[in-house]
């Protein structure tokens, strides 16, 4: 992890966690002991079609660096369809959000099942990486709130 | 016009309709103004020409409710928002009887303007019998001239057809319009750096004054009470201290909007900041092309639109990042 | 404005260690609402739980935040306290502090600002939290078993004599399962059939028990204790109520050229046809696909040779509808394909067999009469070499990665028998570990090492190659003796991994029953709730949870059929109240939330709505709260927002949004 | 009177700029607004009505007025600085300038917005005359003066020549601030009233600017009200803002507050009286129809507001909602509306 490398900037990391899968692989990345950066702060939703686009740029507009969604994999929802639509919806908004020349890898989507503790600790991982390289998100940080 | 008004008249007449949708002259050559008409003598001030841009489709919501039937004017791109409010059940299909009128290209008076045309006192060649290429203005500087595709609404240029989706019956010729690619300024976009991007939709929406015409006029946008006027998400309908709302507002408006939004291209006719707001929903339906297959809302009445459907292998939201 | 009160859980160092968890109270002191906060060692204790009663009723405390572990594990049992202490169960949030932070940060001061941001977020969503009330659906007395093998037969059984209604559905011509086709089990070596020929024969003949054979499940909704099942009953072309299962129709039909299924495609099997002797139902099908009938128009056969009159050409595919109050899924295993291991020479040559195909070999009623033999030719073999973990235990993405569990104790099982009705055969097993843990399978084991003179050798085989004297060249390695091992073998035994039934997919998507990575279905609880699916009302059953054996499989049915048992004996079942509800004076009537609901929860009424004085008649959405399960596929697709989710409200998440990121 | 080339007016304005702020029409992409000058801004002094009214300058879209900081469960309010800082508004049109006079009328009255009281003293006001008004002005019909606004300073545009020449005292201090940039001309005057008349035979001309206001004033007010006329007016509204953001006069706003999570920003922005949560109430609103709405910003401006301010019309005849009302509905049709209905009568 190049963590370390930049010691100053803490992202704010926002992760939408479906009950079913997600939420439980990040329990048992928990309960496996695999770390991932203390950047990531997981919100718990019913289903990954429960996240509305508006919380994701609430989030960006409240100074979030990267918003991540996890969910069930295709065809394992817990309500059988939730996924598959928050599928489009997200790959709809991800490439708006890229068609206004804000970088995408912002944004992410990952399916971790309630057994891939591991999946949930590496994808943590990564994204937090990523933001990092992406650095403090100066770009929405235009389109934020003063304070 | 004359075939339309007598036909109106007549169907007013013998009671298959109590009330037409159309258009009324206004008082200067390039301002109708969308208007009932119950009675016969209210057709006087009936006009229908060249600078009757607007769609009536989304006033048939509010029609919808009323006693008897409403004859409405649809150009053929009007018609793909009738189906389309059909499908979502905002509108009745007995209480319209669709008369689909004849559009050879509308006009955009701003365009007219901006070639430092002003004083204007009468057009000619707006009307929807009239042939001509040009336009000839008499203002009080002087007769000037403009090649009518030269003032054509963007939408236009991109016409979807001559063909009406939905009617009763037609009156009048249709002619396409269309020369240029619908998804060249997309790609012209896509193609630049996020930086560019970034510049060049900061620089439109910085204009947005959140007057909120777009989605008043927009028949996607037909809900009763918009989110953003609601208290359910702490959004706000006006102006805010910061930027960001601007931005969220118009993302999200095409947000809901995709895979409902017919491109009927009211939005950008009706910016009073000449913001290019069809780029946004443009977007949605060249990316929904792309992933899920070729899609016109409003092609025919359907229960489900591209974003409340979906197939086992759609991609995945990561090719927004992959492609670049 | 609500009195909230913050409890901060030590459980024991688990989160004390890493989280300054007194700070955490301390701060959450600074929340909007927060008016009482405190940390206590185990907060789920009774003692614990004692604490947050006293500190509810003391200050009147409108909801409360516990920060602990994960709600999946306690969430429960708070709210139960709470509501014992008289405040709606509902007004409980759980901030997980462990899973999602003591547990994985190992700097106390960042473990600390974390847990305190949790805590924050858990807070700023309680205070938008409002009072629910479960509803109560009512609960269909009545079992679904998908699967008849020994696990699915099990089940149906136990919750058959406790005298619920169970209807097995089973996708081939006859239950039985894997079970039916093997030989002996171990550690008894009991004749497979012996021991479930007479439980066939028991569950058919309860009067509690329906049989669904050559059958499968086409369509699954409704919720636990009400759902509603379509199940397919596949034309047999045979009448079941006429047919003696006398047989003749099998012995005259002409085309006899089809694989047999049970037989692993060692031998062929007529187009009509049972697939074994002992099937039940007794009644065969006709394979349509290779009748010439169905193919050509032309024999009829059967039909002329059948006495009863049973045969039906013109029979056709059934929907049979039935409610459920639960289902149990025992889908079972298959073996895995062997595709990606040519380097054994399955395909190439007949004497590679896999372990299940030498069952079928051993047995009396298989291709070879039991004789042991190569397919090939015919002859005795006198080098038999087993090779181990094909597939199982694989740490590429060739084979599984996961203990096929079952076969030591089988190849032993095999080597064993081989040795003892063959005294003249040489057995050699390549492994890499052998795996023994069970009551008497050690010494089981060891009777085959030490009393059979099987020669195990720890080591992988690199390939087999088929000589042209149609012998096979088995090369490996002894790892202990470090040395390369060719060794000429007449026949080769794979134990190739098993893996669940590759229906279980469609199956479990039906169910809405979670799966994972290797479609194992996931249970709710790996140690507390292991025949549980995570969704209710879904019951797990034999290897379609994880690899196990016969004594295990039975064991599980047993508790599936008790958990089973315990939901169908309650009349009412409380309802989620987190569920979805439309703001009337905000809905469109467009139905774009109906057009993504799962559960077809949404139907619209056109009634009059009176908006501050304005009344208007409209089309506007209604939810059935007791169809609804609370995904909120609805709430995004709303564009005005008028439905919304109880219990994860637009503005609860957005609330929880902005404390993350303040 | 001062002149100076067009060419060189960025000179005017660097100079102008120097020390204060700056606002004039800025062209981006393709509309022009008024914006603070800078020195790559693309100024448009050519054209003849901005989209918005300069009305910002004084009453901005949207301003804070204070803030909350919340630390901990202590609260503490930070006040926002008003203005202190001389500016120039450079370009202002006469009927926008009376515009600003109408603002006055309701802010400088008690009780007095500090916040454009405080902006109102600092800024200083340079009018320039229209060239060339268009079909959609009116501003004659409120007994505006196209052709010679009055402000700090008025200035014309003849020939590629810009002439300027201070009005008041602030106009003077500014003129002096920045004469070096300028020539002198002694006939100046002459051209002025040359291009004074000019103007006024253009106007002459435009078809709205013989607009009757006859029967607008306080005293037909239930008439008015009542009429059956609205009922026909307001359908093809589509209760957008439009028109009351582009105008000059509209001055009702919002407060709203935002929450910055560390408290809360409390700022205005302007309001619409076409918007339905327009003086929303918990009990709803006292307008709960778009017709009851769109009378009520026709009445105001035509019937109300001269009936409390001595006459003057909360309208200035600029044309901007003729121009950009998506359904072209406008104050002019319903002035025109009601005068047919008076003919009928007689």
């Amino acid at each position: 992890m190049s963590i370390e490398a930049n010691e100053e900037f803490k992202p704010k990391i926002v992760a939408f966690c479906c009950n079913w899968c997600s939420y439980a692989g990040a329990d048992l990345a928990g309960s496996s002991r695999l770390a991932y950066p203390a950047d990531v702060k997981i919100i718990r939703v019913p289903c990954s079609c429960r996240v509305n686009p508006m919380f994701i740029l609430r989030a960006f507009e409240k100074g979030a660096d990267g918003v991540i969604l996890c969910g069930c994999h295709p065809g394992d929802c817990h309500y059988s369809t939730g996924n598959f639509y928050a599928r489009r919806r997200m790959t709809m908004l991800f490439s708006m959000l890229d068609y206004m020349g804000v970088e995408n890898g912002r944004t992410r989507v990952e399916w971790v099942s309630a057994a891939e503790g591991v999946k949930f600790s590496t994808t943590m991982n990564e994204f937090v990486q990523k933001i990092h390289s992406l650095g403090k998100n100066v770009r929405l940080g235009d389109l934020r709130c003063r304070n | 016009m004359q075939e339309l008004i007598a036909r109106a008249k007549e169907l007013l007449a013998d009671g298959t309709v109590a009330r037409v949708l159309g258009w009324k002259a206004g008082d200067l050559p390039y301002n109708p103004e969308p208007a009932y008409f119950e009675k016969e003598e209210d057709f006087k001030d009936f006009v229908y020409n060249s600078f009757c841009g607007a769609n009536l489709s989304k006033f048939m919501i509010e029609a919808s409710k009323l006693e008897g039937k409403t004859l409405v004017c649809l150009k053929p791109c009007d018609t793909y928002s009738f189906n389309q409010l059909l499908s979502e059940h905002r509108v009745d299909r007995d209480k319209a009887y669709i008369v689909g009128v004849g559009c050879k290209g509308k006009l955009d008076i701003e365009k007219i303007k901006k070639q430092g045309i002003k004083g204007i006192k009468s057009i000619s060649g707006a009307e929807i019998s009239d042939e001509a290429d040009t336009l000839t203005i008499d203002t009080i500087y002087g007769e000037k001239t403009c090649a009518f595709s030269d003032a054509m609404l963007e939408r236009c240029h991109v016409c979807k057809g001559k063909e009406h989706k939905i009617y009763d019956e037609i009156i009048g010729e249709s002619k396409e319009t269309k020369d240029a690619e619908r998804f060249a300024e997309v790609e012209r976009i896509e193609a630049m750096s996020p930086e560019e991007k970034f510049a060049f939709f900061r620089k439109e929406l910085s204009k947005c004054i959140r007057c909120n015409a777009c989605r008043n006029v927009c028949p996607a946008c037909s809900c009763r009470k918009c989110v953003f006027d609601s208290t359910k998400f702490d959004s706000s309908q006006k102006a805010n201290v910061d930027s960001f709302e601007e931005k969220m507002f118009h993302i999200i408006r095409a947000f809901h909007v995709a895979g409902r939004c017919t491109d009927c291209g009211e939005c950008s006719r009706v910016c009073p900041q000449g913001i290019p707001l069809h780029l946004f929903n443009r977007k949605f339906i060249k990316e929904i092309d792309e992933l899920y297959g070729e899609y016109q809302a409003g092609e025919t009445v359907v229960e489900k639109g591209p974003l409340t459907s979906y197939t086992f292998d759609d991609v995945e939201p990561g090719i927004v990042a992959e492609r670049g | 404005m609500q009195r909230i009160g913050v409890f901060v859980c030590h459980c024991g160092t688990n989160i004390a260690a890493t989280v300054d968890v007194a700070k955490v109270a301390e701060m959450a002191l600074n929340e909007q609402g927060v008016v009482h906060a405190e940390d206590y060692q185990y907060m789920c204790s009774e003692a614990g739980q004692a604490k947050i009663q006293a500190a509810i009723k003391e200050k009147n405390l409108t909801g409360i935040v516990v920060c602990s572990c994960s709600p999946r594990m306690h969430e429960t049992t708070f709210r139960e306290a709470a509501e014992r202490a008289g405040l709606n169960p509902y007004m409980v949030e759980i901030a997980n502090i462990r899973e999602h932070c003591s547990w994985i940060h190992k700097d106390v001061e960042e473990a600390t600002k974390k847990a305190v941001i949790l805590m924050r977020a858990a807070v700023a969503k309680v205070n938008l939290n409002a009072p629910l009330k479960p509803g109560e659906s009512r609960v269909t007395k009545r079992a679904l078993v998908i699967g008849g093998g020994i696990a699915g037969i099990q089940t149906a059984l136990d919750i058959a004599d406790a005298g619920y209604k169970v209807d097995i559905v089973e996708k081939t011509p006859s239950i039985g399962g894997r079970m039916s086709q093997l030989d002996k089990t171990f550690p008894t070596l009991d004749c497979s059939a012996c021991i479930l020929t007479p439980k066939m024969v028991e569950v058919n003949k309860h009067e509690n028990v329906t049989i669904y054979t050559y059958s499968e499940v086409e369509k699954v909704s409704g919720f636990v204790g009400d759902f509603t099942v379509d199940i397919r009953k596949k034309a047999r072309s045979v009448d079941m109520d006429k047919c003696t299962g006398c047989g003749v129709c099998q012995e005259k039909c002409p085309s006899k050229k089809t694989l047999s299924e049970f037989n692993r495609g060692l031998n062929t099997r007529s187009a009509i046809y049972t697939p074994f002797a002992q099937a039940i139902p007794n009644v065969p099908v006709i394979d349509r696909d290779s009748c010439m009938k169905f193919q050509t128009g032309k024999c009829g056969v059967c039909s002329k040779v059948c006495q009863a009159g049973a045969i039906d050409y013109e029979q056709q595919d059934e929907i049979i509808t039935e409610k459920y109050g639960a289902i149990v899924v025992a889908t079972g295993f298959d073996m895995i394909k062997l595709d990606n291991y040519d380097e054994y020479a399955y395909s190439q040559s007949p004497d590679v067999i896999t372990s299940l195909e030498l069952e079928r070999v051993m047995n009396a009623a298989g291709p070879t009469k039991g004789h042991l033999e190569r397919l090939s030719d015919g002859k005795a073999p006198k080098e038999m070499v087993f090779i181990q973990c094909v597939g199982s235990r694989c740490s590429d993405d060739r084979g599984k990665s996961y203990c096929s569990k079952i076969c030591c104790m089988y190849t032993a099982k095999h080597a064993m028998l081989i040795r003892d009705k063959y005294p003249d055969v040489n057995v050699t097993v390549f492994y890499i570990d052998v795996r023994t843990p069970g009551k008497n399978f050690d010494e089981f084991y060891r009777r085959a090492v030490e009393d059979y003179g099987v020669n195990y050798i720890k080591g992988q085989v690199g390939k087999v190659i088929p000589q042209p004297d149609g012998k096979l060249l088995v090369r490996g390695v002894d790892l202990i003796d470090n040395k390369q091992i060719l060794k000429e073998a007449d026949m080769v035994v794979l134990a190739a991994a098993i893996e669940p039934n590759p229906d279980v997919r469609k199956i479990a998507t039906m169910l809405t029953a979670s799966i994972d990575t290797n479609n194992f279905l996931t249970e709710a609880h790996a140690k507390l709730r292991p025949v549980e699916s995570p969704t209710a009302g879904i019951f797990l059953s034999g290897v379609c949870q994880g690899p196990k054996d016969i004594p295990e499989t039975v064991s599980q049915a047993g508790a599936a059929a008790v958990k089973a048992i315990g939901l169908l004996a309650k009349d009412k079942l409380m309802t989620n109240p987190c569920t979805a509800h439309s703001d009337e004076l905000m809905c469109n009537g467009c139905s774009q939330c109906a057009n993504v609901c799962p559960y077809g929860a949404i139907s619209y009424e056109v009634k009059e709505i009176n908006d501050h004085g304005v009344r208007e008649t409209r089309r506007v959405a209604v939810v059935n709260n007791a169809l609804c399960q609370g995904c909120g596929a609805c709430t995004v697709t709303c564009p005005s927002g008028a439905m919304d989710l109880q219990g994860f409200s637009n503005r609860q998440i957005l609330a929880e949004v902005d404390a993350i990121c303040r | 009177m001062y002149k100076i080339a067009k060419e060189n007016l960025s000179a005017l304005f660097r100079k102008i700029a120097e020390s204060q702020e700056l606002y004039l029409p800025i062209e981006n992409c393709g509309q022009v607004n008024y914006g603070v000058w800078t020195e790559d801004a693309n100024v448009n002094i050519d054209i003849l009505k901005t989209v918005k009214s300069p009305k910002d300058a004084f009453f901005p879209q949207s301003e804070n007025l204070y803030t909350c900081v919340k630390e901990d469960k202590k609260i503490s309010i930070k006040a926002e600085q008003l203005k202190e800082q001389d500016f120039v508004v450079f370009g202002m049109k006469a009927c926008d300038i009376q515009g600003v006079e109408v603002l006055d009328k309701v802010f400088l009255s008690e009780p007095v917005d500090s916040f454009y009281k405080a902006r109102r003293e600092h800024g200083v006001i340079v009018a320039m005359a229209c060239g060339e008004p268009e079909e959609t002005c009116f501003c004659k019909v409120f007994g505006i003066d196209p052709a010679d606004p009055k402000a700090d300073v008025a200035t014309w545009i003849i020939d590629g020549e810009l002439f300027w020449k201070p009005l008041t005292d602030k106009g003077e201090a500014l003129t002096d601030a920045v004469k070096d940039v300028f020539a002198e001309d002694s006939s100046a005057d002459a051209k002025v009233e040359a291009k004074k008349e000019e103007i006024n035979k253009i106007t002459e001309q435009l078809p709205y600017m013989k607009l009757s206001l006859e029967g607008w004033n306080g005293d037909s007010l239930d008439e008015k009200f009542n009429s059956p006329v609205w009922e026909e007016l307001y359908k093809p509204c589509l209760a957008c803002g439009t028109c009351t953001f582009v105008c000059p006069t509209c001055q009702c706003y919002d407060i709203k507050d935002y929450d910055t999570g560390h408290g809360v920003q409390r700022y205005r922005c302007w309001d619409s009286c076409m918007y339905s949560d327009f003086t929303m109430m918990a009990h709803g609103n006292n307008r709960n129809s778009q017709m009851q709405r769109y009378r009520q910003r026709f009445m105001h401006k035509l019937v109300y507001f001269p009936a409390n301010n001595d006459g003057m019309y909360s309208c200035v005849g600029c044309g901007r909602c003729v121009e950009k009302c998506p359904q072209s509905l406008n104050i002019v049709k319903v002035i025109k509306a009601f005068e047919n209905q008076g003919g009928e009568k007689a």
